[in-house]
C-alpha cells in the first residue's frame, strides 16, 4: 500500500487553551480560570513525569527494567486529566498512564516492580484511588463503569456535596475503542446514566495500526451512538485537557451521565522499548508533531506571557534531577519476589493443595539458590 | 445429612432463592446482577420476589452483555461491594470468560492481596432438560485450571442453601455450578447447619467400589447404588460438592478402602475432572488400587440433540458398566 | 418500580410506506415501485409464515418440539427483509427469523429438528445462502462480517454486475445491541467498508428487559457512532421493510459500506413457548400493537385499494391448511438422530480416540434400546 | 529428525515465517489475519514480509478486538476461505473464546458437516521471556477440553515448518500453540518430510524413565535426558507435537517397556494436560506401572513476576528431581 497518511486531522471544534506557540485562546464552552501560579505546578508535573519515562527507558536500556511503556507526548493529556481528579474520584489507568499515576501521588518507583518483574503491582489502590494498571486492552473500561455503578449505590453522585460526589475516570487507547468491552462500558453507562468519564487518548497508533484502522470517523463521535455527549480535545495542550475533564467530571458527579473525550495526542517514543517504529511509522510524522510539544508550549507561555525566569525553570530542571535519581537508585534496590509471595495472594485463605505446592516451590528456590 | 433445620422441604430452586434472601439480609453489600434476573426471577426463577423485596439497586436487570456483568461486578468489588452475578445458561459464559480468567481470578494476586474479589457467579448448569444448543454444557473444568477461583457445585437442596451463602460470604470468588436439571426435582429437608463450603462428603457408605460425582451426577450415583446394592455390591457414594479445592482427604481416606475408583461428570471425557482426580489418587494411593480410576462421563463431543441426552450423559447403566469392569481388575 | 412504560417512540423519521389502516403513504428517500401482484405475494408470505409460527407453537404444545421462538408481530420485518435480497446474497440469523428462512427457500420443516431435538441444524447454508441459526446472542453479527470480508476478496462488490455484487444480511435484537460482538461488527465494518447491512428487530423486549435497559437513544443512531448510516423503519410495514433493505444492499452491493436498519416492531409472543410475560409486561402494551398488526394493513389494502376477492384470500388461506398439514405431519416424522451421528461430524477427519468412544456409544445405545 | 530438506538451518521463527509462506503459495484461499500482522509483520515478526508480497488482501492488519478476528474467521471460511488467525500473546485469547468454543469448535458439527471450519489458530505460548503479566500463559489445556477443536505444539524449527502447513491444510480447525521463548533459539535443520501432524515422536530413547512433554518443555527434557545419562539414567524423551487428539500409541508403547512416566508442561499443574495423560495411561497400562505417572508443572497460581519465571517453570532441576522420585518406587 501507498505509505501511510493520516486522514484524520485536528478537527475545527477540538478544543484548544494554548496554542502550540503557547499563547492561551479562549474556547466559547470552556473558559479555565487559572493562575499562573497553578500553571506553572503544570509545568513541573509535565517535566517530571516527562523525566521519570527518561529514566525508565534508560533503566530498560541497561537491563534493570524488561520493557517499558513510554508516555513521551502524552504528558499533557495524563496531567491534564490527573489534575482535573479530586482525591475521592476514582481513576482506571491502562498501562501507560504514568503521568496519572504522578497526580494520584503514586511512587513512580511503585510503578516500576511490574516493568521489572518483581511485582504485578507495587501500590495500593484504594489508597491512592488509582486502580491496577491493566493489560488487557479493554478491560479497564468495564471495572470503571462498574465501580460507578457502587458509586450510584452509594449515592455519592448528585448531592451536591463536593466532599461527597465521586466521579470515575477510565482510560483507555484509540486501538481499544475497538474492543468489545470499552463499547459494552458505554452502553452500560450510557444506559445507567453512569458518573464515569471515558478519556481516550487518542496517540493515533496502535502498535502498528494506525487510528484509521480502527475508525473511519473520528473517535469522540463514537458517543453519539450511544446517546452521551464526545469532545475532541488537543491532548498536547494541558490547559484544554484540564478544563475538559474537569467539565466531565463535574457533570458525572451532578448526576449529568458519562463523556467521552477524545484526547487527540501522537505517540513520540515507540510502543514500547520492544517496538521498531521504522517498520510502519514516517518520520515525517513524528517531526510534525514534535512542533506541538506539549512542554514546550507551557514553557513558552510561562516565559513570554508569566515572565517566570531562569531561577524558576533551574529549579525544576534541579527538582527533576533528584527525582531521577530517586527513579534510578529506586528501581535497581527494588526488593526481588520471595518465593512464598507467588502462592500468598492467590486466594485469601490458601487452599491445602497449594500450602503443599508452597513448600515445594520454597523449599526448591532456597535448594538451587544456595 | 443433619437434622433438619426447621424449614419445610424445599426444591434447590427455593432453597437457592431463600440462600441468597438470607445472604442479601447478612450484608448489604450484597447486589444480585444478571440478565432477566429483576421482575422475571431469571429464566428459572431462583431470584424469584427479590427485586420486589430489596429493589432495583440490589437486584439488577443488566444488559446483554456477559463480559459486562462480570467486568462492572469487578469494579463493583473494588468499591467494596459483594456482587452475585447469573450465567442465564452455561454456554453464554464464554462471551464473560476473559474478565473471569484474566480479571476476576487474578485481580487479588496482581495487588498482592489488598484488593479483593468477593464475586459468585452462578451458573445453571448441565443437561437433561430437552434444551437447544448451549443450554446444557458442563463448564466446571476451564474455571477448575485457572488459579485464583474455587469452583463448587450443589447436588441437593440442603447444600444449594448454604452452599450460596457460604461462596457468598467468602472473600474469594467462586464459580457456583448449578445442575439446573434439578432445580425443581424432589423437595428436600434443610440441614440445620452446613457442611464447610470446600469439604467432600460420603452420601452413601460403601466397602466394594467408591464412587464420586458433583452437582446433578450424585443423584445419578445414589441410584446406581441401591441398584448395585439388589446384586450385593456396595458403591461408596461420594459428593466432591468442591471441584476445586479438592477435598483429596475424603477421596483418599475411602479409596484405601474400596481401592477402586469411578469418577462421574457431565462434562467432556478428555481433560476433564475425572482426568485430575484419577492422576493424584493414583499418585497419592498407587498401592491402594485394585485398579485404575475409571471414568464416566460426558463424550468428547458438543452436546447432543436432546434427544440422545439421556444415552449420552452419564446415566445409570452406564454407570453399572462401569462399575461392573473395575470389579473384573 | 413503577409500571413500565416505553420512552422510546416511532419517531416522526420512522419510514413508513403503508399505514395500519392500510394506506399507501409516500416518503421522500424511499420510493417503492411495487405491483398490487407483488404486494399480494408478500401478503401470501406474510400469512404462510404466520401460520407455520402458529403450527409451531401448537406441536410445543403438543410435546413434538421442546420449545419454539416464535416470530408472530414480525412478520412483516422478515419478509420485507427477506425479500430484499437476491439468491447469491448471504443471510445469518438469529433463532427466531423464520420468516426470513422461509425466504430463503428453507423447508419449515428443516427449522423444526433444532427445537425437536433431533438435530442442530437441518438444513444447508451454503445451498440456500441462508447460515445456521445463531443461538448465541451477536456471535453470528461477526460471521456475516467476516463473510462480508470474504465478498470484497472474491471482487463481489462494486463491479455494477448485478449477477456478480453480493452483499450480507445480519440479523440481530434490541438486547443484543448491547453485546460486544455486536460493537465490534460495526467497527469492522465501518472501517473496513464492507458490503453487510445490520438488521436489527427492535421487538422491544429481551426476554423480561424493556429496550430501555439496552439504550437511552433509539437504536438506529448506534450507527452514527461509527461512521456509517442509520435508519429506523416501521418492522410492522412490510413495504417499508422491504423498500429500506433492498436500498440498504444495494449500497452494500455498490461498495457503499454497511447500513444499519431498525426495524420498529414488537414481539407479540412471549420470548418463547419457555416464557412467562405476564410477570413483566403489560398487557395493555401489547394491546396497543395489535392495533398496527403487519398483516392487516396489507389485507386491508388488498381489499381495499388493490380490489382483491374473497377468492384471493380463500386461496392463500387453503395454501396455509395445506403448509400446516405439511408441518404437523412432517414435524412428527423427522427422523431421531443415530448415535453415530452425534461423532460423525465432530472433526472431518475423527480422531482414534473419538472412533473408540463411538463404539462404546453406539453398542451402549443399542444395548439399552434392545 | 530424517535428513535435511537442503535448506539452510533456521530459527523457529522463520521456520514459522517459510512455512505460512508455502502454505499461503499452495492456497490462495489462506489468509493470515491479526494485530500488527501487516508491516509489522507481528510483535514476533513470525509474518515478517509476507503482506509485502501476498498483499493487503491475504495479510490482514485487523481491528484490536480478538472475539472479531476469531468470530470474523469463522465467516471468511463460510465463504471458502482459510483463515489463519494470529493471537498477539496466549493471555489475549480469552477474549476471543466464546467465538472458539461456540462457534469455530461447533459449527462444523451443528452444520451435519455442510460446513467446514479450515482455521488455524497460531498462538505464541508460554513463558521464559521475562515479559509483564499476561504475556506468559499456557491456555492448551483449555482447548483441548474442547470437543472439535485439535491442539497441536511445535517445539523445533523442522517442525514448525510442516506443522504449520499441516494444521492450515487441515479442514478441521487447529489450535496452535508456538513455544515463544524458543522463536529465535538455535537454528536446526528442517527436515525433508513431515512427521504426520497428530502423531507423538521418541526424540530420544531411554529405557528407564519416560518424560513427556511438548512445545517449550521438550528442549527441557533433552537437557535432564542428557545430566540423567551422566548418572546412567536414561530418559525416553517422548515430544508429544499433538494434545489432542493425544497420541497414546507412542506414550504406550514406551511406558509398558520404562514402567514409569513423568509428563511436563508449563500450564498449571491441577486439571491440566499431564491429569488426562496420567488418567489414561494408569487405564490403559495399569498393570506395567512401577511407579504413579509423575508430574513437573506449572504452579497452581497466575503466572508469576518473571523474576521468579525460571524456578517457577518446569526446570532441569525439577525434572530431575520427579525422576529420583519416580525411581523410588
Ligand atoms: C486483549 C488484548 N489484545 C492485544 C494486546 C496486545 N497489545 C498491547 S498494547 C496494544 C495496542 C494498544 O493500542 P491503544 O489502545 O491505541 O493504546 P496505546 O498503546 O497506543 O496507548 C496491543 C494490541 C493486549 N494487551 N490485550
Ligand atoms: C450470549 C448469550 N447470552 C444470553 C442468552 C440468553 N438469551 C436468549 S434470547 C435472549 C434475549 C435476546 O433479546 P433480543 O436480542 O432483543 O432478541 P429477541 O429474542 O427479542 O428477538 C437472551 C438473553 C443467549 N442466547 N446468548
Ligand atoms: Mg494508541
Ligand atoms: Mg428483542
Amino acid at each position: 500500500m501507498s505509505e501511510h497518511v493520516h486522514a484524520v486531522h485536528p478537527e475545527p471544534d477540538m478544543v484548544q487553551l494554548l496554542t502550540p506557540e503557547g499563547q492561551r485562546v479562549e474556547h466559547p464552552d470552556y473558559s479555565l480560570e487559572i493562575s499562573d501560579a497553578e500553571i506553572s505546578d503544570l509545568y513541573r508535573d509535565l517535566v517530571l513525569v516527562r523525566r521519570i519515562d527518561t529514566e525508565a527507558i534508560a533503566l530498560q536500556r541497561q537491563g534493570e527494567l524488561g520493557l517499558w511503556a513510554s508516555l513521551l507526548g502524552q504528558e499533557a493529556a495524563q496531567i491534564g486529566a490527573g489534575r482535573a481528579l479530586r482525591p475521592h474520584d476514582m481513576a482506571f489507568p491502562t498501562y501507560r498512564e504514568h503521568g496519572v499515576a504522578w497526580c494520584r501521588g503514586v511512587d513512580p518507583l511503585a510503578l516500576l516492580g511490574l516493568f521489572r518483574g518483581t511485582n504485578l503491582g507495587g501500590f495500593d489502590p484504594l489508597e491512592h484511588n488509582f486502580s491496577m494498571y491493566t493489560i488487557v486492552i479493554g478491560a479497564q473500561t468495564l471495572h470503571a463503569t462498574g465501580y460507578a455503578m457502587g458509586v450510584v449505590r452509594d449515592g455519592a453522585v448528585g448531592t451536591g456535596d463536593p466532599a461527597r460526589d465521586t466521579a470515575v475516570l477510565a482510560f483507555f487507547g484509540d486501538g481499544a475503542s475497538s474492543q468489545g468491552d470499552v463499547n459494552e462500558a458505554f452502553v452500560w453507562a450510557a444506559a445507567g446514566n453512569l458518573p464515569v468519564v471515558f478519556f481516550c487518548q487518542n496517540n493515533q497508533w496502535a502498535i502498528s495500526e494506525p487510528v484509521e484502522r480502527q475508525s473511519r470517523v473520528p473517535l469522540y463521535q463514537r458517543a453519539n451512538g450511544f446517546g452521551f455527549p464526545g469532545v475532541r480535545v488537543d491532548g498536547n495542550d494541558v490547559l484544554a485537557c484540564l478544563a475538559v475533564t474537569r467539565k466531565a467530571l463535574d457533570d458525572a458527579r451532578g448526576a449529568q451521565g458519562p463523556t467521552l473525550i477524545e484526547a487527540f495526542t501522537y505517540r513520540m517514543n515507540p510502543h514500547t522499548t520492544n517496538d521498531d517504529p521504522r517498520r510502519y511509522q514516517l518520520g515525517s510524522e513524528r517531526e510534525t508533531w514534535k512542533l506541538k510539544d506539549p512542554l514546550e508550549r507551557v514553557r513558552a507561555y510561562l516565559a513570554r506571557e508569566a515572565g517566570m525566569d531562569a531561577d524558576f525553570f533551574d529549579g525544576i530542571e534541579q527538582e527533576a534531577r533528584t527525582l531521577a535519581e530517586h527513579v534510578r537508585a529506586g528501581c535497581r534496590a527494588l526488593p526481588d519476589p520471595t518465593p512464598e509471595s507467588v502462592f500468598e495472594h492467590v486466594h485469601v485463605t490458601m487452599p491445602d493443595d497449594l500450602v503443599a505446592q508452597r513448600a515445594d516451590f520454597v523449599e526448591f528456590v532456597s535448594a538451587v539458590s544456595s | 445429612m443433619t437434622a433438619s433445620s426447621g424449614m419445610t422441604p424445599m426444591t434447590m430452586a427455593k432453597a437457592l432463592n431463600e440462600g441468597l434472601r438470607k445472604a442479601m439480609e447478612a450484608d448489604e453489600k450484597v447486589v444480585i446482577m444478571g440478565e432477566d434476573v429483576g421482575k422475571l426471577g431469571g429464566v428459572f426463577r431462583i431470584t424469584d420476589g427479590l427485586q420486589k423485596d430489596f429493589g432495583e439497586d440490589r437486584v439488577i436487570d443488566t444488559p446483554l452483555a456477559e463480559s459486562a456483568i462480570i467486568g462492572t461486578a469487578v469494579g463493583l468489588a473494588i468499591r467494596g461491594y459483594r456482587p452475585v452475578c447469573e450465567i442465564q445458561f452455561d454456554g453464554f459464559v464464554f462471551p464473560g470468560f476473559d474478565q473471569i480468567v484474566s480479571q476476576v481470578a487474578k485481580f487479588h494476586n496482581r495487588s498482592a492481596g489488598l484488593v479483593r474479589m468477593p464475586i459468585t457467579i452462578r451458573i445453571p448448569s448441565g443437561g437433561g432438560i430437552g434444551a437447544v444448543e448451549h443450554h446444557s454444557e458442563s463448564v466446571e473444568t476451564y474455571f477448575a485450571h485457572t488459579a485464583g477461583l474455587k469452583v463448587v457445585a450443589c447436588s441437593n437442596p440442603s447444600d444449594a442453601y448454604w452452599m450460596i451463602q457460604d461462596a457468598i460470604a467468602d472473600d474469594d470468588p467462586v464459580i457456583f455450578i448449578e445442575p439446573k436439571r434439578l432445580y425443581h426435582a424432589a423437595k428436600a429437608d434443610v440441614a440445620d447447619a452446613p457442611t464447610p463450603l470446600y469439604e467432600a462428603r460420603v452420601v452413601r457408605p460403601g466397602e466394594h467400589v467408591t464412587v464420586v460425582g458433583y452437582g446433578p451426577t450424585v443423584s445419578t450415583l445414589l441410584e446406581s447404588a441401591r441398584t448395585a446394592a439388589d446384586e450385593g455390591i456396595e458403591l461408596e457414594v461420594i459428593d466432591l460438592r468442591s471441584v476445586s479445592p479438592l477435598d483429596m482427604s475424603v477421596l483418599l481416606e475411602s479409596v484405601q478402602r474400596t481401592g477402586r475408583m469411578i469418577v462421574v461428570h457431565e462434562a467432556p471425557h478428555s481433560f476433564g475432572v475425572g482426568a485430575e482426580i484419577a492422576a493424584r489418587i493414583t499418585e497419592q494411593a498407587f498401592y491402594s488400587l485394585e485398579a485404575p480410576v475409571l471414568r464416566v462421563t460426558g463424550y468428547d463431543t458438543p452436546y447432543p440433540p436432546s434427544r440422545l441426552e439421556h444415552e449420552w450423559l452419564p446415566n445409570l447403566d452406564r454407570v453399572l458398566d462401569a462399575v461392573d469392569k473395575i470389579l473384573e481388575y
